[in-house]
């Protein structure tokens, strides 16, 4: 049976349990499921929120690419991935990733994939608002979000 | 064709998006880089480095010796920080 | 700051968006949450229900063990595991990992980690009551679990 | 010391615990399933296949050469399917 990934780029936040509820509801073969969040992070007590740009259209549909990728490369029962644009502060939810599979592995593999593909694939940039009312600009892409996400190439 | 610009291109370009026509002798992304950074400041800081810039033809990622030949939309941005 | 992990074995149910709620809430330096949820799972539609039987005090400690050697391997900010036991129908939930990491490398790999070890060394047994009022007996270990747990020796 | 059982050793041996007095020269896990083995029917079909069979002593998960002599409680059960 075909997977259909739900794949959502929106402003407003997302309810985690309510995902993951989607995907297992009525069903008997889920085994397993993986839910990752991922929030934004202040950890010296200066951000004040990040704002968070993407290309309306490419976002969905670069997504869209990874999850039919994961899809083929892993036996998943279901999948829902929700990027967050706009303004976001410390705390918050940005990004949700729900993979469901019979077995484990599969889950988690999807899952952590999904993840180094949206740190460097997806076109979405993170600037930086401080507290003080400055703003310290785009944060740069990570050498090491690279390496992870070229661990999947082959 | 569209060339639209987002996070600090676009602050640097001054825009979020223009309409551009590219000389015929202007092929690939690379040169298309090269033709957008003289046309004046804002341009010119943009790409001033244009190892930094990525580029997508009608919202998918291409290399920089993509033919822009039949491009309705050409996006610039610095490296992705999704997730 | 030592991480204190929350362990639970449990005949009941658990909710997940509390517990991850729970390690998340009035702090701004979680950026990676990886919940995994286990679930009784029926592909042929024969499984009535699965009984969990465990062993009362050793369950928490091997538990405790595992976790503690999480938080010496990877850089976590939280982490919870639920374990239930007694009878567990198809589609109902038996274990929930929860890690809180700045980074998602380390939820990912810990909460992986202790999946692993839970399958092969926390002592709970399966068995599968069958739909017809039969019993099937006692699930076997797999030895893909096993070699699922000794990727993580070192 | 007692012994526990978990299980289908529990559902051969019959019994989920007992109080045992095993004789001196029984040292060892390994011996010890020796030693349960010839209780009975129940034991000799839980122990029949000494491979099968996990223990631990005091909670804490042993090797068939652990020494019994300090222990107070001692578990023997099939390998763990949790999870």
């Amino acid at each position: 049976m075909r997977v259909t990934p739900t794949i959502r780029v929106q402003a407003g936040d997302f309810d985690s349990a309510r995902e993951e509820a989607l995907l297992t509801q009525r069903r008997r073969d889920v085994g397993a499921v993986v839910a990752f969040t991922g929030l934004c992070r202040d950890e010296n007590g200066t951000l004040a929120a990040l704002e968070l740009e993407h290309y309306p259209g490419m976002a969905e549909e670069e997504i869209l690419r990874f999850a039919n990728e994961a899809l083929l490369r892993w036996r998943l029962l279901g999948l829902t991935i929700i990027h967050r644009y706009g303004v976001i502060r410390p705390g918050e939810r940005i990004v949700l990733v729900v993979a469901a599979a019979r077995h484990r592995g599969d889950a988690f593999a999807a899952a952590e994939f999904l993840m180094d593909y949206l740190k460097t694939r997806a076109p979405f940039w993170k600037k930086e608002r401080r507290i003080d009312g400055s703003d310290s600009g785009w944060v740069a892409a990570k050498s090491e979000d690279d390496a992870a996400a070229s661990r999947w190439e082959r | 064709m569209k060339a639209i610009y987002f996070a600090w291109v676009r602050e640097r370009v001054g825009l979020s998006e223009e309409e551009i026509t590219p000389p015929r002798e202007v092929e690939t992304v690379r040169q298309l880089v090269d033709w957008l950074a003289a046309r004046g400041d804002g341009h010119a800081a943009a790409f001033a480095n244009p190892k930094t810039i990525r580029a997508a033809i009608d919202k998918t990622h291409v290399a920089p010796d993509a033919p822009i030949a039949n491009a309705r939309e050409i996006a610039f941005f610095p490296p992705m920080t999704g997730g």
